[in-house]
């Protein structure tokens, strides 16, 4: 059990789980918050699993994951705006 | 290496359960992307990067964009149906 | 152990989510979430205990090299099931806009109502 | 059926195959033992055709034949798609602009990020042999840049840069490429999809012989399909609905 374990355990449970939290509560433009500190929270878990495995090739996947996240963010930010500027969500009825 | 997998499936079930638990679609869209990245991290821990890296390339921008896609175009559907009434 | 109970409650959460949604959407996202079980099911069961990616750096030496790998052919399933999971998710998300251009709704309670 | 009677036939299925699977489970081998034997002969196989990334010898060597049923199934996918969003009768093309105000840090992430994404993607089929990576999943990052032009800005630039019967074709291409390899495989190697080529030294760009080939035509037939897929898929905002489809009588609205 090496320290990049430690690191990503840690990161898993103090990173990832409040931003499971963030997400599983408030309307859905808050919950985007939620969906930021998972990105970034998760490229560094993904590194130090790399680390951890002592396999610099696994690199490529947080470097996917760090240039997409912002992408999947523009796109709820894009298709989002009616909720926002209808304040508690419109057409959230279903 | 084993705590780790143990942590990682432990967050990805609860991941799955807040995505199953989320009535609203557009709200459970949003989480359905962040449980993508729980995956990820589950694969990578599982040794199995090619697996973590497709789930990463759909996941984050395609699946949410397409289901947001779909969500406008029905809620907008509703709301003209509403109008004509 | 714990791993194939996990994979299995992920398949329960999703067809659970399934009956009780009260929209197609909705329906079709829980779907996807009971297929994820299939990923965890499948990448659990090729996993050896301090193996590494199957992915060679250089030439092995040793004859019994395989050992030190994880198994990849169910990382190979398992990457052709991501792809299916995302092409089905679009085609009954284009069935789900279709319904609700046709009958107005897209609550299924209310779809076999309308056919009553 | 009421939504009682269906919690109970979901109770029922539950507990049936929950049994099914803590019976198939408790029989299984243990987690993270040591016992694969599809590992060891998959391995040798790849080791044998000079390819480093095993799961890509598995998906273009040894399972060809599969991937060509999974391109099948994107493809069918992609025109069941096209097939149910078509336009109703009726239904028309609103233009004008799309809603909302864009930032221009939004414009220049936008700016920075397309070409470092189409790179990244072509990157990761080519080194589809070699590391983690392959057609699919760098086909699929290719295709979310030109996507990010239609998040970060106009619909319209996005229509312009995006001439959708080229992709079609692209899509297409790719599928006949890899058939086109499997069929010289069986003229020259003496059966589908035999990897005929030199495989060259193993972890090297150019190795493992047919390999790259095939993944570099997974990887343009799958950015065609998703960015016709996604195109569809957008086309449907910018329809108006049309005027009282529900209430014209033999719309087809009765089953």
């Amino acid at each position: 059990m090496n320290a990049w374990i430690v690191a990503a355990i840690v990161l898993l449970v103090a990173g990832l789980g409040p931003a499971l939290l963030f997400c599983a509560r408030g309307s859905s433009a808050s919950r985007l918050v939620g969906l930021q500190l998972a990105g970034v929270v998760g490229v560094l878990v993904l590194v130090a699993i790399a680390e951890a495995a002592g396999q610099p090739m696994y690199l490529i996947v947080p470097l996917v994951l760090a240039t997409l996240s912002a992408t999947g963010t523009l796109v709820f930010t894009r298709t989002l705006h009616q909720d926002v500027r209808a304040g508690q969500g419109a057409g959230d009825d279903g | 290496m084993n705590i780790l997998i143990t942590v990682a499936l432990t967050l990805v079930l609860a991941g799955a359960a807040v995505v199953v638990f989320t009535p609203v679609p557009s709200r459970q869209a949003v989480v359905l992307s962040v449980y993508g990245i729980l995956l990820a991290a589950l694969f990578m821990a599982l040794q199995a990067p090619d697996v973590a890296l497709s789930q990463v390339a759909v996941g984050a921008a395609v699946v949410p964009l397409i289901v947001m896609l779909a969500i406008r175009k029905i809620d907008s559907l509703r709301a003209a149906r509403r109008r004509q009434r | 152990m714990y791993p194939y109970v996990v994979a299995g409650a992920i398949l329960f959460l999703g067809v659970i989510g399934i009956a009780r949604s009260r929209n197609l959407v909705h329906a079709v996202v829980c779907l996807a979430v009971a297929q994820s079980g299939t990923y965890v099911l499948l990448l659990t069961v090729g996993y050896q205990r301090g193996a590494t990616a199957p992915i060679f750096q250089s030439a092995p030496e040793k004859a019994g090299y395989a050992a030190t790998l994880v198994d990849p052919v169910v990382q190979a399933l398992t990457l052709t099931d991501i792809v299916v999971s995302a092409t089905v998710t679009s085609m009954l998300l284009a069935l789900a806009v279709q319904i609700a251009k046709r009958h107005d709704t897209v609550d299924p309670d209310e779809l076999r109502s309308l056919r009553g | 059926m009421s939504r009682g009677g269906r919690y109970w036939v979901l109770a029922v299925g539950i507990a049936a195959v929950g049994g099914a699977l803590a019976w198939a489970f408790l029989s299984m081998p243990g987690f993270g033992g040591g016992f694969h034997p599809y590992r060891d002969a998959a391995v040798a196989a790849a080791l044998r055709h000079s390819t480093a990334n095993v799961v890509s010898s598995v998906n273009f060597d040894q399972r060809g034949f599969d991937t060509l049923g999974e391109e099948t199934i994107l493809l069918a996918s992609v025109v069941g798609v096209a097939v149910l969003l078509r336009p109703l009768p009726g239904e028309r093309h609103r233009h004008g602009r799309q809603g909302g105000h864009v930032l221009g840090t939004t414009r220049m992430l936008v700016v920075v990020a397309v070409p470092l994404t189409l790179v990244l993607g072509i990157d990761v089929v080519a080194h589809g042999a070699v590391t983690p990576g392959g057609g699919f999943q760098g086909g699929v990052v290719a295709a979310t840049a030109l996507h990010l032009i239609y998040v970060g800005d106009r619909y319209r630039v996005f229509a312009r840069l995006r001439p959708i019967g080229l992709f079609e074709q692209a899509e297409a291409a790719g599928v006949v490429a890899y058939a086109a390899v499997g069929v010289a495989g069986l003229a020259f190697g003496g059966s589908w999809l035999a990897n005929i080529l030199p495989h060259g030294t193993l972890a090297r760009l150019v190795s493992a012989g047919t390999v790259p080939l095939l993944n570099a035509a997974v990887g343009l037939a799958v950015a065609g399909s998703v960015v016709v897929l996604l195109s569809h898929f957008l086309d449907q905002r910018f329809l108006s609905p049309p005027p009282g489809t529900r209430h014209a009588p033999g719309d087809g609205t009765q089953p």
